[in-house]
């Protein structure tokens, strides 16, 4: 079933003195993602990928398109429905080092999202930690003393608390080094298998994409040439640019 | 706190041991001072110094080293008052302005630059001048015309903990915003603000001294070390220490305190020391 | 260049409403202030009892008997066209008292800005060479005692001793440069502590920039990374605080003018808040607030250049 | 200092605390002891009456008519001549200015010549002058500031403003005015009289009492001039240095503790009278003033023709009795108002320190509030004060002005005191009446040791004028109205700066 | 100005080389006992995971590590030991030794033009007169394909793009035509075209004859340019030998491991963290995490190099030789 459908959404940023300057950051672009599966889009720099996360966490609104929730346009949704929205849909940010409050203690940060939503502390904290890979004496320490994968899985612990069926990954590893970039994506593809969660996977990684996902989607400069299953783009990609993007990363 | 101390220089632990020497004397004045400062005596008018008044006397007869000792006194809770008045509207104002953004902070950053942009010291005097008399005046003129830097330092504080990666992450999961700016901003902005208050104490001090040495200060007979320097000044030739004493004791507590505020904000991080010096502006 | 003059000109524009607000203030400065200005241009001689009489009249001649509101629209009308109007005290045109004042105070500031700049900022950067050692804390030790020390104080205790034990420099008046010395001095020992500290500071922090770093790698000679990398990019947060600290020299000339007796702007409206001489007292602060406007356009510019960043537009 | 020109005629130096030629728009262009105006009547060294320009006068039985003979053979210093003519222009201007405010006296005619009718010009030397209604004390009111008179040729009549350097007869001429920043003056050298001595005085204003103290004693400056040139501490400190001398003369200001009347406790006489027996005024001028000062009782300084010094009286035993009698072993407190056009010149705050110790056995607990001029003349008028600090000069010699405006219901001055002396309002209805000046010394007098009997101010001190100045100059003495001017001159006439 | 005689090319030889920092409450050691040659007319690829000490290697070479590192052993160039004085690194630095910074962005002067600053350093050492600065300026620019060159030299740095300002980098350490190059992670956050020029650009450089160090965790990016590989892993070398090897038959169990770890090949992690560098142990730095590590692994014992048979050396007791 349809989970998330992006519908002709475009956005585009205006700045300058006297709002002369206008950028076009996104074309309309349309495409949808199911329950459970991992979507993956690509793209260069400046692409505008980090925007369309942006868009589905309703951190900005956009110009001209909808999106819709399970078939329903966000505009119509109630205030509820909203809240539930927003519950469902978690990001895990790109830098873990910064992710997490700096005054906070491991366990406060873990626990968080439990006491902003008045839900009980889980007796089971040290099988969540376990899930996690994680020592139990990490949970008294500060960010700042733990290493980046670590931290890492501690923001995905949390968010995992709150049981998102669509998770956003903006490049979650491209701040760390490949043995653990394994392990944090190892983890995140097991819990979306049992929890039948969503993933829209953001990276311009090619080959991590190609493990990880179901259908890639290639983003240049605001358009999305073609969203394809993962076999299908590597063997027969459509677009010229999607051809030269596959091969400057297998030559080198 | 601990570990405040231990991470600190020799200095700086020194610069903390003079101060609270002052604030011991502040609170400890009646045991401490060997006179009652007010009491005027006419035999002993102008007295240089001896063993019985180690700082001599002054034109009434009064014990100069008492009313130093009483003037840390004064001096000491009218720069505190007056710096924890600043703060209140510089931080308040600056949170509030850098968190909701928008015209709020438009308006409270108009106000803030034509505050800066006016001449802070004859702006104070103007103020305490038309103000009427009392102790409160001088508060009101030294807050009035010193909030501006703060607002603007802590306004800063709070854009750059809203940039940071982990004000996205809690609003992701869903706080309130009281909740983050209870659990997030205000304990991030925390640091700066206590290192603000300690340097605000010592910019606050000279301008009550200043305001109290234009006659501007508190009400007879009592004295600040301000007060005591107005009234030193046609006395000081023949009787230097009567005007050496009070101005030691403002440069010596204004050095602890500054130095204090450079040992806490090493402590917190010197990355961003350089954007705070620059941004304060002196009122 | 057209870059150059489209942000001078958008710069300028941002002027706009602080004038505004700066009216606003001054005028209000006066009506918020108790007291009759009727009385105090009857009594400055300190021996006369006015009638009532006397003083009905003199309201009337000073317009103070109409409404607030008519008396803004004609002062701000009034001042518009450069004139700041009367003086209580001295009868004399606020704006003609007001510019042959300038000049004194401009003296006095340039004169202090000239401390900071060839002692403070060269300092700075000396002080900058050296981290952790006795030649530092002896410097930094200095640079606290300026920013500690009450400038009234300071400036008693050089009276006392450059003019009085010593007799190198006089004690007041205003002509020569060698008068200029003491009073400018005092006016800029805590800006000049300030700039000494962060203009170190700044550099320090500098050194572990990337651009640094790779300016070494490349093979510069130290003395060329300082001239060339160091020092102009640290200028930067050094010239914003002057920006700011400009009000307070400004503001604090009231004291050591009145201190040296040199016939300044802040001497001058240091007796008229005594005498609530609001025309003057409302004249000098547009005034100053003009300038300090000016001065930070002056340091907005001066960004252009040193910072290229800035040059986009915004 | 160190480039001045040697010999004689080398400028000489001098301070005050204030601009001396405030110019235009100021009465008088500058103050009387710059000796470059002259009135028709002047105040002599010593506070008597003196002809100046005008040689004689007489008037009529009922003194409503005053005729005056001028001095011949004088010139402004524009050489415009001085006569009948000139004068009355100066009466035009007079009538023409209204009220004329100024940081010395302001001026009012009215003040001067109440009832002023007519101006005649009898000959070319002769003046004379017709009133509504008798004017008893013409000449003392019109001694000093009261007569200024001006080349006609300087100002405007209409307008009264001065339209340049205004150009009067006295023994300098303005040079040059610099405002709020120095004064110089040159000698006339067509003076009718005894010439001045020296050639050229800079008088610099220096607002700050330390300033001008260093500038003494780093030789920038040979003397100071003026109302609290330097206070008696500074000066006594001064001398300890041998290049420096003062010459001290009682001066015409006196120095007084007001109380208000109008409330408790000061309505009742018993608490003035403590009040006055208790401040020890002979400390207060050993101690701050350094006994350049006289105590005194009676509030019309001595130097006025019409009055002397009364030696105070000090007995804290009495005064504490009958303040006990008033406050019945309450302590009260009372505001004292402290103003800063006092504080600036003189030793007011240590004094009212000194007041505030004093009066604490009496069960008066004084709270010292320092205002400036405004908020303390709104407080007053409010009736929102006990007791203040006050000064006050001469501006000529009638003392009718002075006694009415503290003493009488007439007086503005008197609402703020709130005293009511039917003996008092009685003599002065006889005043009115009463144009023999032998039988209104008598009133004067009557009037006078009524005030001491049952006291409304408390009288402090006389001050006294302090010729501070280095030696390298002689001739300098202090007036009761500023210096010898006139007879300044270098010691070592060939001799180098210092 | 042209550099011609090939046999001026030095190596650079490490010897025993160690960089220990103070830390609150010790010292730690981030490299130790490096002893290595960096042949030249070869691309050595130094990999590793992140805090492995990689930079400070390079910076250690470069001379251009904090005050407060301290270092020990010997950098041999050209006959000299650079660790003994800061005038022989500044006898090397820029002229013959090139480095491109971690941080391509941050790492131009924001204030100063590119193109001045692409010859800042030609012009200082009089090696190009100030007349000529632009031709020589535009000339290397074009090289790098950085088109319109004249824009490109009057450009300021926040005006270029990632990929760009990497480029400007290139061709700035070049231009002295230095006989090294010290290459910080030069492809750290480009995409993939941007980082294929880069790599084109490095492959040319080395044909012409300069020496590279190539300092990366991109393994895929190691295995493509490099010749020689130099694995390490806490401080210490562990592995190394030709690139081919390296990758095709890898020794030791750390690299086996980050060879797994690629998405391509399994993204298979290993597991554990790497050890605190103030409290190493004795023994093998790799054995806690090391799946065949056992008790002798653990115990102290002198690092001996180990050939396999393919021709790599590694310090694994136990997969090598
Ligand atoms: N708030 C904004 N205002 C103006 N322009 C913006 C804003 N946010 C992003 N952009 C511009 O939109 C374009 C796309 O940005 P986006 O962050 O979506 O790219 P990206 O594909 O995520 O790139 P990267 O791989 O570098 O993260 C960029 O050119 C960026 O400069
Ligand atoms: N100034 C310093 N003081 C103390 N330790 C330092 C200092 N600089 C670096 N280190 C430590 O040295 C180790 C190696 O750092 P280095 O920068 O060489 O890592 P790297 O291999 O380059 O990693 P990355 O891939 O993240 O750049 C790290 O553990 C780091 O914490
Ligand atoms: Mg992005
Ligand atoms: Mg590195």
């Amino acid at each position: 079933m349809e989970l998330l459908r992006l519908k002709e959404v475009s956005k585009t940023y205006v700045s300058g003195f006297f709002k002369k300057k206008r950028q076009t950051v996104l074309h309309p672009i349309t495409f949808g993602i199911d329950q459970g599966e991992i979507v993956g889009i690509a793209g260069v720099s400046g692409a505008g990928k980090t925007t369309i996360l942006r868009l589905v966490k309703g951190f900005s609104k956009p110009d001209t398109g909808q999106i819709y929730w399970h078939g329903k346009s966000l505009d119509n949704l109630s205030r509820e429905e909203r809240l539930e929205y927003k519950r469902n849909i978690q990001i895990l940010s790109q830098n873990p080092i910064t992710a997490l409050n700096p005054r906070m203690t491991i366990r406060e940060s873990l626990c968080e999202p439990l006491y902003v939503h008045h839900l009980p502390e889980p007796e089971n904290l040290e099988e969540t930690l376990a899930k996690l890979q994680l020592r139990r004496e990490l949970l008294e320490r500060y960010p700042h003393q733990l290493s980046g994968g670590e931290l890492q899985r501690i923001c995905l612990g949390r968010l995992l608390f709150l049981r998102p069926s669509l998770l956003l990954l903006d490049e979650p590893t491209s701040m760390l080094d490949v043995s653990v970039q394994a392990q944090i994506m190892q983890f995140i593809l097991r819990i979306s298998q049992v929890r039948h969660m969503a993933c829209l996977l953001i990276s311009h990684d090619l080959n991590l994409l190609r493990a990880c996902c179901t259908r890639i989607g290639i983003l240049q400069e605001g358009r999305l040439l073609e969203m394809q299953e993962t076999q299908i783009l590597f063997s027969h990609p459509k677009h010229e640019y999607t051809r030269e993007f596959l091969r400057a990363f297998e030559e080198y | 706190m601990k570990t405040f101390w231990r991470q600190t220089g020799k200095l700086y632990r020194l610069s903390i041991l003079s101060l609270l020497f002052f604030l011991l004397l502040a609170i400890v004045a009646p045991f401490a001072a060997p006179y009652n400062p007010d009491a005027v005596s006419m035999h002993e008018i102008l007295q240089p110094s001896t063993t019985a008044h180690l700082l001599g006397t002054d034109a009434l007869g009064r014990d100069i080293l008492s009313r130093l000792i009483y003037g840390t006194r004064i001096s000491v809770s009218f720069a505190a008052a007056s710096a924890l008045c600043t703060m209140l509207l510089g931080v308040t104002l600056g949170m509030v302005g850098g968190y909701f953004g928008g015209w709020i902070d438009k308006a409270i950053q108009f106000m803030t630059t034509m505050v800066q942009g006016l001449p802070g010291m004859s702006l104070m005097v103007a103020i305490a001048a038309i103000m009427p008399e009392g102790n409160f005046r001088l508060i009101v003129a030294v807050t009035l015309t010193s909030w501006a830097g703060i607002s603007r330092i802590v306004r800063s504080e709070v854009l750059r903990i809203k940039k940071e990666n982990y004000m996205e992450g809690i609003r992701c999961i869903g706080g309130s915003t009281l909740y983050i700016l209870r659990k997030y901003v205000y304990p991030n902005v925390l640091p700066v603000i206590l290192m603000l208050l300690t340097l605000r104490i010592g910019r606050s001090l000279l301008s009550a001294s200043a305001l109290s040495y234009l006659g501007l200060g508190v009400t007879p007979p009592t004295a600040d070390w301000g007060v005591m320097i107005n009234d030193a000044r046609t006395y000081f030739r023949s009787f230097p220490l009567q005007i050496i004493a009070p101005g030691l004791a403002i440069t010596l507590f204004c050095i602890s305190i500054n130095l204090v505020g450079d040992a806490w904000r090493e402590y917190i991080g010197r990355d961003r020391a350089v954007d705070w010096e620059r941004r304060q502006g002196n009122g | 260049m057209k870059d150059f003059l489209y942000y001078a000109l958008n710069r300028l524009l941002h002027l706009i409403p602080f004038l505004i607000g700066i009216t606003l203030v001054s005028f209000l400065l006066g009506v918020a202030a108790p007291g009759d200005p009727a009385v105090s241009v009857l009594t400055m001689d300190g021996s006369s009892e006015p009638t009532l009489r006397e003083l009905a009249e003199m309201r009337q001649k000073m317009g103070l008997d109409q409404p607030v509101w008519v008396q803004y629209v004609q002062w701000l009308s009034r001042a518009v066209q450069g004139d700041l109007g009367i003086s209580y005290m001295t009868q004399k045109s606020v704006l003609a008292e007001l510019t042959t004042r300038i000049p004194v105070t401009f003296y006095l500031s340039f004169c202090a800005l000239g401390w900071i700049l060839l002692f403070g900022i060269p300092l700075g950067v000396w002080l900058s060479q050296f981290e952790n050692t006795k030649k530092e804390l002896a410097v930094r030790l200095f640079c606290l005692v300026l920013i500690s020390a009450p400038g009234f104080w300071l400036g008693i205790i050089f009276m006392l001793l450059f003019s009085e034990h010593l007799q190198l420099l006089p004690a007041s008046g205003y002509g020569t440069f060698r008068q200029m010395l003491m009073p400018s001095f005092v006016l800029a020992a805590s800006t000049l502590g300030a700039v000494i500290r962060l203009q170190s500071l700044s550099i320090r922090e500098l050194r572990g920039a990337a651009y640094i770093l790779m300016a070494r790698a490349k093979g510069l000679s130290e003395d060329t990374i300082l001239i060339r990398h160091l020092f102009p990019n640290a200028l930067m947060p050094v010239v914003t605080m002057l920006g700011t600290f400009f009000g307070s020299i400004l503001g604090g000339s009231v004291i050591i003018e009145d201190m040296f007796s040199l016939p300044g702007l802040g001497s001058y409206v240091l007796t008229a808040i005594w005498g609530r001489d609001y025309p003057v007292i409302q004249g000098y602060v547009i005034l100053s607030g003009t300038l300090f406007l000016l001065f930070n356009y002056l340091v907005d510019l001066s960004y252009y250049f040193l910072n290229p960043a800035l040059r986009k537009g915004e | 200092p160190r480039f001045q020109p040697s010999g004689p005629d080398r400028e000489i130096r001098l301070a005050s605390s204030r601009y001396l030629s405030p110019g235009q728009k100021d009465p008088y262009y500058s103050t009387v002891i710059l000796m470059t105006w002259e009135p028709l009547v002047a105040i002599s060294n010593t506070g008597n009456l003196m002809p100046k320009l005008a040689e004689r006068w007489e008037s009529n039985a009922d003194k409503t008519v005053w005729t005056f003979t001028l001095k011949k053979g004088v010139r402004f210093h524009d050489g415009v001549p001085f006569n009948a003519k000139a004068v009355l222009a100066n009466f035009q201007r007079y009538r023409n200015m209204g009220y004329r405010p100024s940081t010395f006296y302001g001026f009012a005619i009215e003040r001067v010549y109440p009832g002023l009718r007519k101006t005649e010009v009898l000959d070319d030397y002769t003046v004379r002058l017709h009133f509504r209604s008798p004017v008893p004390m013409l000449i003392y009111r019109m001694a000093g500031w009261g007569s200024a008179i001006f080349s006609p040729q300087c100002f405007d009549a209409r307008t009264g403003l001065f339209t340049k350097l205004a150009s009067g007869t006295g023994p300098f001429k303005l040079a040059e005015c610099k405002t709020n920043q120095y004064t110089v003056l040159e000698r006339n050298e067509d003076y009718y009289g005894e010439k001045a001595k020296a050639k050229r005085i800079r008088i610099l204003v220096i607002p700050s009492p330390e300033a001008r103290y260093s500038a003494l004693k780093s030789g920038e400056i040979q003397g100071v001039i003026d109302l609290g040139g330097l206070t008696p501490i500074l000066t006594e400190e001064l001398l300890k240095d041998s290049r420096f001398a003062c010459h001290a003369q009682q001066s015409t200001i006196s120095h007084y503790l007001s109380l208000n009347g109008n409330k408790f406790p000061f309505n009742d006489e018993r608490m003035r009278k403590a009040v006055n027996l208790a401040v020890d005024r002979e400390a207060v001028v050993r101690h701050y003033f350094r006994n350049y000062a006289t105590p005194t009782r009676s509030l019309l300084n001595s130097t006025n023709p019409f009055t002397k010094v009364y030696p105070p009286r000090h007995d804290t035993e009495k005064a504490i009795q009958l303040a006990q009698q008033v406050l019945q072993g309450k302590r009260v407190p009372v505001r004292l108002i402290l103003t800063q056009y006092g504080m600036a010149r003189y030793p007011y705050k240590v004094i009212s320190e000194f007041i505030q110790a004093e009066l604490r056995p009496l069960g008066l607990d004084v709270e010292i509030v320092m205002m400036d001029t405004q908020m303390s003349r709104k407080a007053m008028s409010d009736n929102e004060y006990d007791l203040t600090i006050g000064t006050r000069g001469l501006p000529n010699l009638d003392p009718t002005w002075i006694l009415q405006e503290f003493f009488t219901s007439r007086g503005e001055v008197n609402k703020t005191l709130g005293y009511h002396n039917a003996n008092i309002e009685r003599w002065f209805e006889e005043l009115d009446h009463t144009y023999e000046l032998p039988k209104r010394q008598i009133l004067y007098d009557n009037i006078i040791q009524e005030l001491l009997k049952h006291p409304a101010v408390v009288p402090l001190f006389e001050d006294m004028n302090l010729a501070v100045h280095n030696k390298a100059v002689e001739g300098y003495h202090a007036v009761v109205y500023g210096i010898t001017l006139d007879k300044i001159h270098w010691a070592n006439p060939e001799g180098g700066a210092k | 100005m042209d550099k011609t005689c090939a046999d001026r090319v030095s190596d650079i030889v490490l010897e025993d080389l160690s960089v220990t920092f103070p830390v609150p409450g010790g010292t730690s050691q981030v490299l130790r006992h490096v002893s290595y040659t960096f042949s030249h007319e070869k691309i050595t690829a130094l990999v590793g995971e992140s805090g492995s000490g990689k930079s400070i290697l390079g910076g250690a070479v470069m001379g251009l590590l904090p005050q407060t590192a301290v270092i020990t052993g010997a950098i041999r160039f050209d006959g000299r030991n650079l660790a003994s004085s800061e005038t022989d690194f500044a006898s090397v630095r820029g002229k013959r030794i090139g480095w491109i910074s971690q941080e391509p962005v941050s790492a131009l002067d924001p204030r100063i033009p590119v193109g001045r600053q692409l010859t800042e350093y030609l012009l200082e050492s009089g090696r190009l007169d100030e007349p000529h600065w632009k031709e020589a300026a535009d000339r290397q620019l074009e090289k790098f394909g950085l088109l319109p060159a004249e824009r490109v030299r009057t450009s300021f740095p926040h005006a270029l793009s990632g990929g760009m300002v990497q480029r400007v980098l290139t061709a700035m350490v070049t231009l002295p035509e230095p006989e090294w190059i010290i290459a910080d992670e030069p492809t750290k956050g480009l995409d993939a075209f941007v980082r294929k020029q880069a790599a084109e650009n490095f492959r040319r450089l080395a044909k012409q004859g300069t020496g590279f160090i190539l300092i990366t965790h991109d393994l895929q990016l190691a295995a493509h340019l490099a010749d020689n590989v130099l694995i390490l892993y806490a401080g210490e070398v562990v592995e190394k030998g030709p690139a081919s090897v390296v990758m095709q038959r890898p020794a030791h169990p750390y690299t086996q491991g980050l060879l797994r770890a690629q998405p391509s090949q399994g993204m298979e992690p290993i597991r554990g963290v790497p050890p605190d560098m103030s409290r190493i142990s004795e023994g093998c730095v790799f054995a806690n995490r090391c799946p065949i590590a056992d008790k002798m692994c653990r115990a102290p014992h002198p690092e001996t190099w180990h050939v396999t048979k393919s021709g790599s050396e590694t310090t694994c007791r136990k997969t090598g030789g």
